[in-house]
């Protein structure tokens, strides 16, 4: 990281002599000043820490084993191998993990924009039914979370609508059948951030050039075909932003599989982030952990490059 | 209230990454001129001008004022007041405030400041202003207190980046007018950057052409615009623009003659000797509208080559564009001008008056000192 | 394929604010007709009227006999240009030309066929096959006006389409613009806010204020006869001049005086003015300036101000309060602090009604 | 642009309708319970609303020992409630004040000076990549290492690094919609570069500050994991305690979970409405504004 300060330093030099910063002249350290304090904090809670991981990820340390752990075993690559060819337990969690971004996400988006669509239009009430609407995003997760528990018991009221939809009384056990409990899991994460969705996205379409569109239908074009042909290509970036910032968050899904489930039944519901929680303080796998913080970084950031590409391309392009 | 100072820009260089923003650009502005820097955008007027305010570091070149160098000195000790294009007003400060901010600046007591920003207020008429926030003011009224701002504090320079920019026609014409009784009352010295010819013409002392950042002209009004150095300065200022026409050079007992299939010209004498060194040449003759009669054909004649493509009307004058075998032309003819789309006519040009550039060739031809300034007359509707 | 346009009694209410009141109007076949005003004056909504992107409150938009009101816009067929031209970002030129035979599922041949021959009226078809981000503004301004010329509309509607423009393209623009009407003869209602473009391209001119028509007729109507001190002011460059003036009867005579400023009218022409206070108009180009101050018409002023501007000066007159502008030829060279004479012809004079704003003469 | 058909129109009510009863249902049903005697916590069918509504469970926050007749307290939930409150007061408020000032130097340095190069707002946003999780575990061995764990210093340290990104991304984004030429009149008007960022962008971007300091706030007091993580039970914030509220011994303690949840939830909800133009701006780093 130190490297990366000094390089900054003379990018800047560079920088002011491509005149980017004219009264820069006078004060060269300044803009370096600037953004020390976050860069310790930075340094210290997160960059410190990521490096330190990284060399525990290569060693086969615990805080039981006795040593400190810069005086660990060194094993190479151990971790990694056994994380992907021989862990069972952590390949399901990662495929648990990417079917419910794959889910959540698609169902967030669009319903998500189904919504903003339909708001599109003024309506009388409007800003209320808004104001109601994005209500659950602002409600604390581990609240959330609890509220779907409640809804979701043996006795809570999900079974009793259903009971009420299908005329007979029903009691699906939501929360402790393995088959069962990754759809409260679901749609606490739906429930909570569809109005996320649903903003951004209203957002995108009353930013939409609105000559574009009436252009489009003085051409006489009709509803869906001004859907099809003009408004998705223009808001699909903010579609792909949203795409990409949901599914970084959603892929660090803890706080309702903590409270919901604790991963169970057994390990019917355990995502990345619960099974990194259990095995560091539960078991005290740190190294092992550790290699897996590192894969699901990869993961992560392989995912977002591959979205984010055809996107800056486009935004390139544009220029 | 007056003080005043001298600029001199010694060969101006800016980079912005690969791109040349200015090159070598000269120039020096006397106590108390009113200097307009024009050209089209990315002509490189803004980056001169923040470069003499010192919010841009030249690559090259220096800025003196008052014979002092300027480059190592910081914008906020220069002693130049500058007149950003979007005005740059303080959102948050009310008038009075964002005119004082300079002499607050200054150490100058608070008596002091009081009558000098209510004195500057009177001369722009503001005082009505000076209570409020700028976000209530409409576009003039903006325009005069970030003017107000500029001339309270006593800058040696004063630059002003487009400053009747995004007004409405009306406003720009009298405040254009005001600002030059302005600055004959009080003589300061001015660099005023603008896109629009007319301002440059009718505000200035001289007029500096800079064209993609690099100095095309320099001169009073009239010298630029009867006598431009080159194709882009003649084109660039008048509007409509300066006509081209293609000519070959003929020679014979009559004298020199510019000829093409629709109009024969005999050189004027302060061109004659320049032509005659390019026989036979293809040149492009430049002709200002106003230096263009048009004549429509009586029935019978024959029907030329030449017919009206289109008329429009201005009110006091008329422009007629006129269809040639070489491509259109443009000429303003009296108001109540007879003539419709496609009818056939003549073209007469005062020979007086042309330049001449050879094909290929940005620099006209040389012309003698006797060019005919245009005939007096007395203005009648 | 020209059509005739013909609003009724057009009011258009947004809350409590009245934008367009009263619009009566009506467009011939063929003509090319501007509607002039300053911004919020009523101009764009009223075409968002005709496009029907606005019901109006009350009243009628007839297209060849037919009320259109309940119309919705896509079926309305009326041709569009936005001033920012509208153009679709992330489709090709190509594209944009034929997004209205597309969203009508003409087949491939004969959209070919006819955004060809668009193109090539405009000169785009070197452009067509470029995406649309990369184009300049005048092609940006081709392509917006092509993309409604493919379906040969019967109305074309076109808002300030050279705002965006610089000076000298702005000029060669509106002449062409101007020549493809006259050769397509379509019926053209033409937003602006620019006199010198209303002047020089329209049939008729409808001058708006606040919601309103004050006069409509040619631009030479409009220009040397304004019914308003509105239009008086607005059309113009530099504008007109206007002064307080005093009228008395002298012999046959009505004197009309500001200062040492006289102008003489036969009574007969003055009748209509002769109550109330009036004001004296005249363009800066009709004024007479000599540098013999002699002469016993003439009225000595001072320059004041003097503003080349090429192929004309402006020079700024004063005498005690008077002050006026005058355009002289360059040739004249007045000099700051020069005396000169002044002699406005009476005929070129109107007489406003200083209370109403209403020309009388 | 388009004039609706009345079927449509009704069918649109009916969906923007459903939306809200989705959107509203789970909220209800909490605050609902939070009044709820013990008895209607779990009968079937259940209670909607409350036949004896009661403020017993807002009681039981403050003194747990009431609801030792019914039930067996936990260690955890023995205490009363205004303990973890202030916790998470502390550790929210000093976290946010920390990520906003740190975050303000960092993105004037970013917006007018590039500081750090292209990149570095690039790299601060990976940050917000990373599963926390993956950083709690060695951050836990370094937090026992330096004593930090489960003291103020050590949580309020992690909300702060973990929320600079946003901080410095969203008011990076204030600052970008200040027109340079602003700052740039006040020097040329005789002011330091400093003191024309002091003088004039900072009473530009203060209104967007606070609401920068809200919504970093919001985060900070919703946090979890951390707050699970790295206290080892030696500090409770409100999240947790909620949490804490069902466990192995004492069972679902549904009506004071409930009525920690309404009111740990009703400061977020009232700074979430007065910053509403803001939150879409945070949550997108920036990218998406109103």
């Amino acid at each position: 990281m130190k490297a990366t300060v000094a390089a900054n330093s003379t990018r800047n030099v560079e920088a002011q002599a491509e005149g980017i910063r004219p009264t820069l002249v006078q004060h060269i350290p300044f803009a370096v000043w600037l953004i020390v304090p976050a860069e310790i904090v930075l340094l210290s809670v997160v960059v410190f820490p990521t490096l330190m991981s990284l060399w525990l990820s290569l060693t086969s340390w615990t805080p039981t084993s006795g040593v400190n752990w810069w005086q660990a075993e060194f094993q190479w690559l151990a971790n990694y191998v056994q994380l992907l060819f021989g862990d069972e337990r952590f390949r399901a969690a990662l495929l648990r993990t990417l079917l419910i971004v794959v889910v959540g996400v698609a169902a967030e988006i669009s319903i998500g924009l189904s919504l903003a669509l339909l708001f599109f239009d003024d309506f009388p009430w409007k800003k209320i039914a808004i104001s109601a609407i994005i209500l659950p995003m602002m409600i604390v997760p581990v609240d959330a979370a609890n509220a779907f528990f409640m809804l979701f018991r043996d006795v809570g009221p999900v079974n009793q609508l259903v009971r009420i939809l299908v005329g007979h009384p029903v009691r699906f056990a939501w929360l402790s059948d393995s088959n069962l409990a990754i759809v409260p899991i679901l749609l606490v994460e739906i429930w909570q951030w569809t109005p996320l969705m649903f903003l951004m996205l209203l957002t995108g379409l009353m930013a939409l050039p609105q000559n574009q569109l009436r252009a489009a239908v003085a051409l006489g074009a009709s509803r869906w075909q001004l859907f099809r042909r003009i408004i998705l290509p223009l808001i699909a970036p903010v579609v792909v932003l949203s795409l990409v910032i949901r599914s970084v968050e959603i892929f660090k899904i803890f706080d309702p599989v903590y409270i919901l489930t604790r991963g169970g039944p057994g390990t019917s519901t355990e995502t990345l982030s619960m099974w990194m929680y259990d095995n560091g303080f539960v078991y005290f796998r740190i190294a092992y952990v550790a290699a897996a913080g590192f894969l699901v970084l990869l993961v992560v950031l392989a995912y977002v490059l591959l979205i984010l590409r055809p996107l800056s391309r486009r935004t390139a392009a544009e220029r | 209230m007056s003080s005043t100072g001298t600029l001199r820009v010694e060969g101006l260089t800016k980079r912005f990454g690969r791109t040349v923003a200015i090159a070598d650009v000269s120039f020096q502005v006397g106590d108390g001129e009113l200097f307009t820097v024009v050209g089209p955008t990315n002509a490189g007027k803004t980056t001169t001008l923040r470069t003499i305010a010192g919010l841009e570091t030249p690559d090259g070149g220096t800025v003196f004022i008052n014979d002092r160098p300027m480059n190592a000195v910081h914008s906020s000790r220069r002693k130049v007041s500058l007149m950003f294009q979007n005005l740059a007003l303080f959102p948050h400060l009310s008038g009075f405030e964002n005119i004082a901010f300079p002499l607050r600046n200054a150490r100058m007591r608070r008596e002091e400041i009081q009558r000098r920003v209510e004195e500057i207020a009177d001369l722009l008429r503001i005082g009505h202003l000076l209570d409020r926030l700028p976000r209530t003011y409409s576009g003039g009224e903006q325009q005069r207190v970030a003017l107000a701002r500029a001339l309270a504090p006593t800058s040696e320079v004063l630059l002003l980046d487009e400053p009747l920019s995004n007004l409405d026609a009306h406003i720009r014409t009298s405040l254009r007018a005001e600002l030059k009784r302005l600055h004959r009352e009080f003589g300061r010295t001015i660099v005023y950057v603008t896109h629009d010819q007319v301002e440059a013409m009718s505000l200035s002392d001289r007029i500096a052409v800079l064209r993609e950042g690099r100095m095309q002209q320099i001169g009073t009004p009239e010298e630029i615009y009867e006598r431009p150095a080159n194709r882009f300065v003649a084109t660039f200022i008048g509007s409509p623009p300066i006509n081209f026409v293609p000519a070959a050079v003929v020679e014979d007992a009559g004298g020199v003659w510019l000829t093409n299939a629709w109009l024969k010209l005999r050189a004027p004498a302060h061109l004659a000797p320049a032509l005659r060194q390019h026989p036979r040449d293809s040149v492009l003759v430049a002709v200002r509208p106003e230096d263009i009669t048009v004549t429509p054909l009586a029935t019978g004649d024959r029907v030329g080559d030449l017919t009206v493509y289109a008329v429009e009307p201005l009110g006091a004058k008329t422009i007629v564009d006129v269809k040639t075998p070489d491509g259109n032309i443009k000429a303003i003819v009296r108001r109540s001008w007879e003539g419709r789309p496609n009818m056939p006519v003549t073209v007469g040009v005062d020979e007086r008056r042309i330049h001449v550039l050879r094909e290929g060739d940005e620099e006209f031809l040389p012309s003698g000192p006797d060019r005919a300034a245009p005939v007096q007359t007395t203005s009648a509707g | 394929m020209a059509t005739k346009l013909v609003l009724r009694g057009i009011r258009k209410e947004f809350g409590s604010t009245v934008a367009v009141d009263d619009l009566t109007l009506s467009v011939e076949e063929g003509e090319f007709l501007s509607l002039l005003g300053p911004s919020g004056c009523g101009k764009s909504t009223t075409l968002a009227i005709i496009a029907g992107f606005e019901a109006p409150t009350r009243g009628d938009v007839i297209v060849d006999g037919r009320r259109i009101n309940d119309v919705p816009a896509q079926e309305r067929g009326i041709g569009l240009v936005f001033q920012d031209y509208a153009i679709f970002t992330r489709m090709s030129v190509f594209e944009n030309l034929s997004f209205g035979l597309r969203v009508r599922g003409l087949g491939r041949v004969a959209i070919e066929e006819r955004v060809g021959r668009v193109a090539s009226l405009l000169h785009l078809t070197e452009a067509l096959q470029r995406p649309s981000v990369s184009l300049n503004m005048s092609e940006l301004q081709r392509v917006a006006l092509g993309r409604v010329l493919v379906l040969e509309p019967p109305l074309l509607l076109l808002d300030e389409p050279l705002s965006n423009l610089d000076a000298a393209i702005r000029l060669t623009l509106r002449t062409e613009l101007r020549r493809l009407q006259q050769e397509l003869r379509q019926t053209v209602v033409y937003v602006t806010h620019d006199q010198i473009e209303a002047m020089s391209m329209s049939d008729r001119i409808a001058v708006m204020d606040a919601g309103r028509i004050l006069q409509i007729g040619s631009p030479m109507e409009i220009f040397d006869c304004p019914q308003s001190r509105f239009v008086a002011t607005f059309i113009g460059d530099p504008p007109i001049n206007i002064l307080p003036a005093s009228l008395t009867t002298v012999g046959g005579h009505v004197v009309v005086r500001h200062g040492g400023l006289a102008v003489a009218f036969n009574g007969a022409q003055a009748q209509a003015a002769l109550t109330g206070q009036v004001e004296m108009a005249f363009r800066p180009t009709d004024v007479v300036v000599r540098r013999d101050s002699s002469s016993r018409a003439a009225f000595e002023m001072v320059v004041d101000l003097v503003e080349p501007l090429g192929s004309e000066t402006v020079v700024h007159l004063r005498a005690m309060d008077t002050a006026i502008r005058a355009v002289v030829p360059p040739a004249f060279a007045p000099r700051v602090g020069e005396r000169v004479g002044v002699s406005i012809p009476a005929e070129r004079v109107h007489l406003i009604d200083a209370a109403s704003g209403i020309v009388v003469r | 642009m388009y004039q609706s058909s009345t079927l449509l129109r009704m069918l649109k009510w009916l969906a923007v309708i459903a939306a809200m009863c989705f959107a509203l249902f789970p909220i209800f049903w909490m605050v609902s319970t939070s009044f709820k005697p013990i008895q209607e916590w779990s009968t079937y069918p259940p209670v909607w609303i409350p036949r004896q509504p009661t403020l017993e469970n807002y009681l039981a926050l403050l003194n747990p020992a009431a609801l030792a007749g019914s039930h067996s307290i936990d260690y955890k939930v023995a205490e009363t409630a205004w303990r973890p409150l202030l916790n998470s007061l502390i550790i929210s408020t000093s976290a946010t004040f920390f990520s906003v000032c740190f975050g303000t130097l960092a993105a004037y340095g970013v917006s007018r000076y590039k500081s750090g190069g292209e990149s570095y707002p690039m790299f601060v946003l990976t940050v917000r990549m990373f599963p926390p999780i993956a950083v709690a575990v060695p951050m836990l061995v370094m937090y026992s290492f330096l004593h930090l764990t489960g003291t103020y210093v050590g949580l309020v340290l992690a909300y702060t690094a973990f929320t600079l990104p946003l901080s410095i991304w969203m008011i990076r984004s204030f600052i970008d919609e200040i027109p340079r030429e602003i700052e740039e009149a006040a020097v040329v008007y005789g002011l330091s570069s400093i003191r024309a960022f002091w003088r004039v962008t900072f009473p530009l971007i203060r209104g967007a500050l606070v609401a920068t300091a809200l919504f970093i706030y919001i985060l900070n007091w919703s946090e979890f994991l951390f707050a699970l993580s790295l206290t080892n039970g030696a500090l409770t914030t409100v999240t947790v305690q909620v949490s804490n509220y069902f466990s192995a011994s004492s069972g679902q303690l549904y009506g004071p979970q409930a009525a920690l949840g309404t009111l740990s939830t009703i400061p977020v909800i009232f700074f979430g409405y007065l910053i509403q133009r803001h939150l879409v701006r945070g949550l997108t780093f920036g990218a998406i504004k109103r």
